[in-house]
């Protein structure tokens, strides 16, 4: 192994090269100029999106703990592009809230350790890279939800997101040790080769599932989902939604259909059942949510349940189409908390009844807001349509037709509770609506870029193409 | 034979209807009543000419009247059955082209005068002309379709012209009623004709009507419940000339439409359109006749006597003018009717249909009379009721005289057209079906007697004091009483039975004098009656009406089938069937709906309590939730 | 390898130790103390690597190292976690679970 | 671009004009102009139907097929027959028709108008379609602003009533999905490609026991926007509560869909499973013909009455469809453009009323016709119609329907036949009830003596509509024939 190999490394390397810029940066300027950080931190991060979509070679260093292909890196530079977003949308509060606390710098510090830890995870070729990567993405989120120390629920948030991920990762722990002790590797590669269905096997696989079940908030996983996005700074539950977990679906889905490709009879049943509890679980308890992060919060668990559909093919298909999904799904997701990030940092409302009247008010808004809540419900001709009915398609597949129809029963009712939203906004006048105000260019360039995902990423068909060519070594 | 130009007989009113109605608002009142005339005019001209032609020039071929079609094709439905659009000559159809233009003619100039001043004036034109159109289309038909489809439309201008004064409530309900069960019978019609369709496979009479053809000696191959299918479509769609023709049951709608304005009574519902059912029975003559031994038409026979003696009898005792006479035309109908089911086919023995045809003729003049003369009397005293009448005699000479010789007409006394005609009915019931000759008889016995029980009260009885002094009509409404009492007094002498008969060979009809003879004095018998009754206001009809006490009650109201109807309309089928329906749809079929939903936001509501914001409850699901997985996937399903 | 016992005494106890974890997050009533339950699942784990490695696949140190990591990550989870519970003892002065529920449903 | 793609085109083009346009002037200009633009182009669409036709005897003309997405073998695949050029010329007329009615939209007249041509896109697009996977985007793409139209610019309990009408009928096209994924991965059963290609899958014989599975879902799927008993409660809420235009285009328009869609895609791609299941779903649809027409007798509102009438008419679209003949689909074709002219012309002339006395409770209205003649008139020449009066489209599309029902001996139709027949009476009650009680009878309320007449664009609206209903009915046979034509194919299927 020569130096050249740590290229291949290289959004990692660039990663933690801006953490540590960063780190230099928060000594050198002085106190009064501490909001440039927030410039500073888009301006580099944005380089590193952009760099990130330099190709790369497939490879597998560190004696195969670490290994990247063309689908990994392609999903680190979707990960990198939800992360640029996510800055845009939440630059002014922070530039509002958290510079003048001073805590600029360590806020992009710990979501970058937190980036860098996903790209580890879904990077990794053993469970203990694997692992540490997991714990890399989480425990600076947990920092960030607590991240307002004066307000309680925040406060509240983190306790319950450390403590409930200090758990999982524990059961998950526990699990890979008894896989370990029926494989005798933690290396994928190894584990492959010796995997059986063997009963301490199949536990040890079910407590592994169950910890990263937690990231994706998977039932009976995802209680900690709602309190922790409620309580959390809105950026930060808009992060663990989108991009803690999208990676985690991603690596769960690589996990599934490489090492425990031969246990596929016995997860194949098991995602079924919990795919279908996570959709109706999720969406009853979205249907009745009055705060918008919270309702965001079931609407995603939803989503989750949605993704399962992809995975239980097994298939190319369905990595695809998992991954096209999780693309369009961090883009419409991404939308709609932005909204809630602009209206909340102006006026500091988060309840549903505040957004009446909305269109009246601020048009734009509401129709980025719209967009946003159709393409998660599933509405053509956005994006949402096409990952969903693409998803369908591919437990279809499989034959899996009563979960298709169980799936679509779902989809109806997430639209109604959709529509719920789009009705205070459009529908209602509002006793008291929100005054109009105007974004700042970050935030207006944040939500335009998801607009564009989210009409473009569906109609435009070659990118779809382009993840299906890629996702053919996981056929 | 080139006959196209008789297709303008129909499309000129509808012109005269598409110009007045369009341009409602537009055309003075004067000029609408001109145009209407003058469209009329033109078509009645047109008639009279094909007739000339048709009976004179080149109708007759080897000694038989040929059936002259031309059409073009409507719509196509299978490869064989399509509807046409065309015009059929033959002596019926010329024999109802000559009706309905001369009635039709006469009413538009008595409209003139009669609608003076009215508000819709150009509307009730534009009516009566559109009227005329579907009546001309429904008379020149040539298939079964199209005399549907026209059979529709006079239904649609009856609906209109009696809601004419569409503000009055009860020329509302009137105009509903007659619409809505004459559409029920309708549906009788529409079925006779899907089935008729399918298993004869052409809508065609010329087809249909061929006693050579397949349809009718076919008619065995198929039965439903043990009759021939083809009897049953027979049935079907006499009910549907039922429902037009107001035979009992589906008659109720006939007394009620007299809401309309006089006019219309008399074009509508005395001379044209209500005989439509008998035209249509005589139309598909050939097949009533010959497919199982004329079993429809012996219920044509029965049905048409039993109405003409149930609507005589309420006639009697009805003091609406109008009514009387719409009771009355209901009975001469049923007249038509029973002597169109007791007719043979060939040669004389076919007397019933040609006297049936020849009563239609003579009817339409002389009820149309009646009719307009009843108008010119309501226009004079402005009501319909016989106890604001009497004496009238002395101020309208020319409505009276009219009148009386209608009346003398419908009693059935010589030399007038009625007398002709009715005798010729009244042999054709004697040579087939005893029974019903004795009905014909009594029901004409009771005609003269109900006639003249309204001539009398109208013109003579009571001496009434009028708050403003009746006086008589101006030229325009008396013009045509006296060309109608004219022909009414001729019509008889044309020799019918030479132009009209079943086997369209015609032939010679004698006067049976013993019969003749008997039919007239049954009719005296009921002028003289009531001439003692109501010549003179005195005692003796409530004398008797008290006499026949329970009975005279049931008489006065019509046997209570309005009531019945009524009944069956807002009881069953509103409340019971509707109303059922509706809370059905309500509580169940939406209720299921909304409570998936309202269910589903419960079900949300219950399970609230499992995010409980215990961090430790979360983690116990947690570990419940990877026992219970690891339970199950690693012994119960493994597949 | 240690005489006399065998991998299963061990790992008996090592899933009771994890059992014990796992009942005490659930029914402690201290942050703290559940804090420290979820160290106890953790060493659970951490006994486990070693032994597996030292009883089963004693030839590669993975499951050494391994444990090695888990140790480090879970002081630092620790530390980010009692500064978490710190910073709420400031807001409402109690470490009580019962105080961490005010957002729910 | 081609001929047909236009339909898309155009629309889309003047949403994007309207993004622009300030105020209910430029709004409802735009708006008219490109709507009229569409009705040339549907006037052209006839005129080269007719001349492609002569020389090309495909099953569609004007195809066109563009790869969209290749792994699935989706395209955009376009072509139309006799069938899609007809609903393809309903839909432009009653578009403009809404248009004229909306002329005065007090609230939001730009966000109307956009929503309406996205609706109008939709319809388009279903229409055009022939590949399965596109034709389900544009079903979603025209039911989805009715969310906005009914919520927003409706009357009533309208946030209830939009949100009814989109979840069932979301739920239904949920339902439609799995059918259509089951189509698909059974489009291989001869040894091709998968595809959604409406025009191969018909070539492909789908195995028995998939057509008995996927019929159903395909068919309840399209049929609950084709208010199919007992899916239709949708219809009254959302009608009721609806803006007119929106009511217009809605049950003329987008119900059709429900047919067109059952026909083009459950009929035609699983026969099969159509005459498996044809029994129950031939009873549902009859019972839908009487049921509807029984509930509209007892209605006070006159939406309600509406509504439920067009359960009834399209019940009958349903029931011919289902007795799988060529003279009743022939029927149910030309129904479907008679009801949505008809029942648009009923809305229209509902929202008139509405629009000047504030109820549309028939007991508070009467004698109405003297103070509004042309729409008194008007209304009564529409009540005729839609009791199938000859002279007009209904007519000649029941008797169709009848004539073509009646083909079947067996018992069971024929029964239905005859409910669904006797169906006309019980129209003609609740039509006459409507009618006679408030435009005719004395006036009720004094306060409408007043009440202004009609305008030239109401007018406009109404004769736009009423042109045609008069054309169908009294010239049939150009329709009649090119419907006819186009069966072909259709009747292969079940024959």
């Amino acid at each position: 192994m020569d130096f050249s190999s740590f290229l291949l490394m290289r959004q990692e390397i660039i990663l933690l090269a801006i953490i540590i810029l960063l780190l230099i940066a928060e000594i050198f300027i002085p106190k009064n100029k501490k909001s440039s950080i927030v410039h500073f931190a888009i301006f580099l991060f944005g380089i590193h999106t952009i760099v990130g979509f330099l190709s790369i070679n497939e490879c597998s260093i560190f004696g195969g703990s670490f290994q990247t292909n063309n689908l990994i890196h392609f999903f680190k530079n979707v990960l990198n592009i939800g992360v640029l977003i996510l800055l845009l949308q939440s630059a002014d509060w922070i530039q509002e809230k958290i510079v003048a606390q001073d805590k600029g710098t360590e806020f992009f510090i710990l979501l970058f350790s937190s980036l860098l830890g996903m790209y580890f995870m879904i990077s990794s070729g053993d469970f203990l890279m694997f692992y540490i990567g997991l714990e890399l993405s989480t425990l600076p989120v947990a920092a960030l939800a607590a991240y307002e120390t004066s307000k309680r629920i925040s406060s509240e948030s983190g306790i319950k997101l450390i403590l409930s991920a200090g758990l999982a990762s524990g059961i998950s722990l526990f699990g890979i040790s008894l896989l370990y002790a029926t494989s005798g590797s933690i290396f994928f590669h190894d584990i492959i080769g010796t995997i059986s269905a063997s009963n301490l096997t199949i536990l040890g696989f079910i407590l592994f599932f169950a910890g990263l079940s937690f990231k994706i908030s998977l039932v009976p996983f995802h209680f900690w989902t709602a309190d922790v996005y409620e309580g959390a700074p809105i950026s930060v539950a808009s992060y663990l939604s989108v991009i803690s977990k999208g990676a985690a679906a991603f690596i769960l889905m690589i996990l599934l259909f490489t090492i425990f490709k031969s246990l596929m009879h016995i997860w194949e049943n098991m995602i079924y059942v919990i795919s279908i509890a996570t959709m109706f679980i999720g969406n009853l308890f979205a249907l009745r949510q009055q705060n918008m992060k919270r309702f965001l919060a079931f609407s995603s668990i939803a989503q989750a349940g949605f993704i399962l559909l992809g995975l239980i093919s097994g298939t190319q298909l369905g990595t695809t189409t998992v991954v096209y999904f999780i693309m369009i799904y961090i883009f419409s997701n991404l939308a709609a908390f932005g909204v809630v990030q602009a209206i909340s940092s102006k006026t500091g409302k988060e309840n549903m009844t505040d957004y009446e009247g909305l269109y009246r008010t601020n048009p734009k808004l509401s129709l980025v807001m719209l967009l946003a809540l159709f393409s998660l419900a599933g509405i053509p001709p956005v994006a949402g349509f096409f990952g969903k009915f693409f998803l369908f398609t591919a437990a279809a597949s499989e034959g899996f037709y009563l979960l298709v129809f169980l799936a679509v029963v779902n989809v109806t009712i997430s639209l109604y509770y959709y529509l719920l939203v789009v009705r205070a906004m459009f529908l209602r006048k509002g006793e008291n609506p929100i005054p109009f105000f105007k974004n700042k260019i970050y935030m207006r360039l944040g939500l335009i870029i998801t607009v564009i995902g989210i009409i473009v990423l569906g109609l435009y068909s070659p990118l779809y193409e382009y993840i299906y060519e890629l996702s053919s070594i996981y056929n | 034979m080139d006959i196209s130009y008789t297709i303008l007989i129909p499309l000129i009113p509808l012109a005269v209807f598409l110009l007045l109605g369009i341009f409602n608002q537009k055309i003075k009142p004067a000029v609408s009543g001109y145009i209407g005339v003058a469209g009329l005019s033109a078509s009645a001209a047109l008639s009279f000419y094909t007739a000339y032609q048709y009976f004179f020039v080149v109708g007759k071929e080897s000694g038989i009247y040929k059936t002259i079609v031309q059409k073009v094709t409507w719509m196509n439905f299978t490869d064989t059955l399509h509807i046409d659009m065309g015009v059929l000559i033959d002596p019926i159809s010329i024999m109802m082209l000559i009706v309905v233009s001369i009635v039709s003619l006469m009413v538009h100039i008595y409209s003139r005068g009669y609608m003076k001043g009215d508000d819709g004036y150009t509307r009730f034109f534009s009516f009566l002309s559109l009227f005329s159109f579907s009546m001309f289309g429904l008379v020149l038909a040539t298939n079964l379709f199209q005399i549907y489809i026209f059979w529709e439309l006079v239904g649609v201008s009856s609906f209109l012209l009696i809601g004419y004064y569409y503000t009055k409530p009860s020329a509302v309900s009137a105009a509903k009623k007659a619409f809505i069960v004459t559409r029920f019978a309708d549906l009788g019609f529409l079925i006779g004709i899907l089935i008729m369709g399918y298993y004869t496979g052409t809508f065609d009479f010329e087809t249909l009507n061929n006693p050579e053809g397949p349809a009718i000696l076919n008619w065995a191959s198929t039965s439903f419940m043990g009759l021939s299918v083809i009897t049953w479509a027979l049935i079907l769609m006499f009910i549907g000339g039922a429902g037009k023709s107001a035979m009992f049951p589906l008659h109720i709608w006939l007394p009620d439409a007299m809401e309309g304005p006089t006019p219309v009574s008399a074009l509508i519902h005395a001379a044209t359109m209500v005989v439509a059912g008998v035209y249509l029975v005589a139309r598909l003559f050939p097949m009533f006749y010959f497919v199982e031994d004329g079993f429809a038409l012996n219920i044509v026979a029965y049905v048409g006597g039993f109405s003409s003696l149930f609507a005589a009898i309420i006639a009697i005792t009805q003091t609406d003018i109008k009514r009387v006479l719409a009771f009355s035309t209901m009975s001469q109908i049923g007249y038509m009717m029973m002597s169109l089911g007791v007719s043979g086919y060939e040669g004389h023995e076919g007397v019933g249909y040609m006297a049936s045809m020849f009563h239609l003729f003579t009817h339409a003049m002389f009820k149309a009379l009646l009719f307009l003369a009843a108008g010119s009397v309501i226009h004079a005293v402005h009501s319909n009721y016989l106890k604001d009448m009497g004496g009238l005699r002395k101020y309208m000479p020319i409505t009276n005289i009219t009148f009386l010789i209608a009346a003398l007409a419908i009693a059935g006394v010589f030399p007038l057209s009625g007398f002709w005609s009715k005798d010729e009915i009244l042999v054709a019931a004697f040579e087939h079906n005893t029974l019903l000759y004795v009905v014909g008889v009594f029901v004409a016995g009771l005609t003269a007697f109900y006639m003249f029980r309204l001539y009398f009260g109208i013109f003579w009885g009571k001496d009434t004091q009028y708050k403003h002094e009746p006086h008589e009509s101006p030229l325009s409404m008396t013009f045509p009483l006296m060309v109608l009492a004219f022909i009414t007094v001729v019509g008889g002498l044309i020799h019918f039975s030479e132009y009209v008969s079943a086997d369209k060979a015609g032939f010679e009809a004698h006067l049976n004098i013993p019969l003749a003879l008997v039919a007239t004095a049954v009719g005296l018998t009921g002028i003289i009656l009531a001439f003692v009754f109501y010549k003179k206001e005195n005692e003796l009809p409530s004398r008797f009406a008290h006499a026949f006490g329970v009975f005279y009650k049931w008489t006065f109201d019509k046997f209570y089938f309005d009531e019945i109807y009524l009944f069956v309309t807002k009881k069953i089928i509103f409340n019971l069937i509707a109303a059922p329906i509706a809370w059905f749809d309500k509580k169940f079929v939406d209720g299921t709906m909304e409570g998936i939903g309202n269910k589903t936001v419960v079900i949300s509501k219950r399970i609230k309590g499992i995010q409980s914001g215990k961090v430790q409850d979360y983690a116990f699901s947690f570990i419940a939730g990877v026992v219970i997985l690891a339970l199950v996937f690693i012994y119960l399903w493994t597949n | 390898m240690i005489a006399g016992i065998s991998i299963y005494e061990i790992l008996t106890v090592t899933s009771f130790l994890f059992f014990i974890g796992v009942y005490g997050f659930i029914t402690r009533k201290n942050l703290i103390s559940i804090l420290m339950s979820v160290e106890l699942i953790l060493n659970a784990s951490v006994i486990n690597f070693v032994i597996i490695n030292k009883y089963l696949y004693p030839d590669v140190l993975q499951g050494v190292f391994f444990s090695i990591f888990i140790i480090a990550v879970a002081a630092a989870e620790t530390a980010l976690a009692i500064s978490i519970i710190i910073n709420l003892y400031r807001q409402i002065s109690s470490v009580e679970v019962k105080d961490t529920e005010i957002m729910k449903y | 671009m081609d001929i047909l793609s236009l339909f898309v085109v155009v629309p889309v083009l003047t949403i994007l004009a309207l993004v622009f346009t300030k105020g209910l002037k430029q709004a409802r200009q735009v708006s008219m102009v490109g709507s009229i633009i569409q009705l040339g182009m549907a006037v052209n669409l006839v005129i080269s139907y007719f001349k492609e036709k002569a020389i090309n005897d495909n099953i569609m003309v004007f195809t066109k097929d563009l790869v969209w997405f290749e792994q699935f073998n989706i395209h955009y695949a376009i072509g139309v027959d006799g069938i899609s050029v007809a609903l393809i010329v309903l839909t432009t007329i009653v578009v403009l028709a809404g248009v004229f009615i909306s002329w005065k939209m007090p609230d939001l007249p730009k966000e109307f108008f956009i929503s309406l041509l996205v609706l109008s896109t939709g319809v388009y697009g279903f229409f055009i379609s022939i590949d399965l996977f596109t034709m389900f985007v544009f079903y979603e793409i025209a039911v989805i602003p009715m969310y906005l139209l009914i919520g927003i610019w409706g009357s009533g309990p309208k946030e209830y009533s939009a949100m009814k009408l989109t979840l069932m009928l979301m739920g239904a096209s949920a339902v439609l999905l799995v059918g259509v994924l089951g189509i698909y991965f059974n489009s291989n059963a001869d040894g091709g490609a998968l595809t959604f290609n409406i025009l191969e899958i018909s070539q492909v014989n789908i195995p028995f026991e998939a057509q008995k599975l996927f019929f159903p879902l395909t068919f309840i799927g399209f049929a609950v926007l084709g208010a199919l008993f007992p899916f239709h409660t949708w219809s009254p809420d959302g009608h009721a509560s609806a803006p007119t235009a929106v009511s217009m285009l809605h049950a003329g328009v987008l119900m059709k869909l429900g047919g067109y869609g059952v026909f083009r895609v459950a009929m035609f791609l699983l026969p099969e499973g159509a005459m498996h299941w044809d029994w129950f779903f031939i009873i549902l649809a009859a019972t839908g013909v009487v049921y509807g027409a029984f509930g509209a007798i007892k209605q006070t509102d006159l939406k309600y009455i509406n509504a439920y009438a067009s359960v009834s008419h399209l019940g009958l679209v349903l029931f011919a469809l289902l007795t799988l003949n060529k003279t009743a689909w022939n029927g149910a074709i030309i129904q479907s453009l008679s009801h949505g002219l008809l029942t648009a012309m009923f809305f229209a002339l509902i929202g008139m009323v509405y629009g000047r006395t504030h109820t549309r409770d028939i007991n508070k209205l009467g004698g109405l016709m003297k103070i509004m003649p042309f729409i008194g008139a008007i209304y009564v020449i529409t009540g005729m119609a839609y009791l199938g009066l000859p002279g007009f489209s209904g007519f000649v599309a029941e008797m169709n329907i009848f004539v073509g029902a009646f083909q079947n001996p067996d018992t069971f139709q024929r029964v239905l036949t005859i409910l669904a027949v006797s169906s006309i009476v019980v129209t003609a009650v609740y039509i006459l009830r409507l009618v006679g009680k408030i435009m005719m009878g004395p006036l009720v309320n004094d306060d409408f003596a007043n009440l202004p007449k009609a305008t030239w664009y109401e007018k406009t609206g109404i004769l736009l509509l009423l042109i045609p209903i008069v054309a169908i009915g009294v010239v049939p046979l150009w329709l009649s024939d090119m419907i006819m034509a186009s069966l072909d194919p259709f009747i292969k299927g079940v024959l």
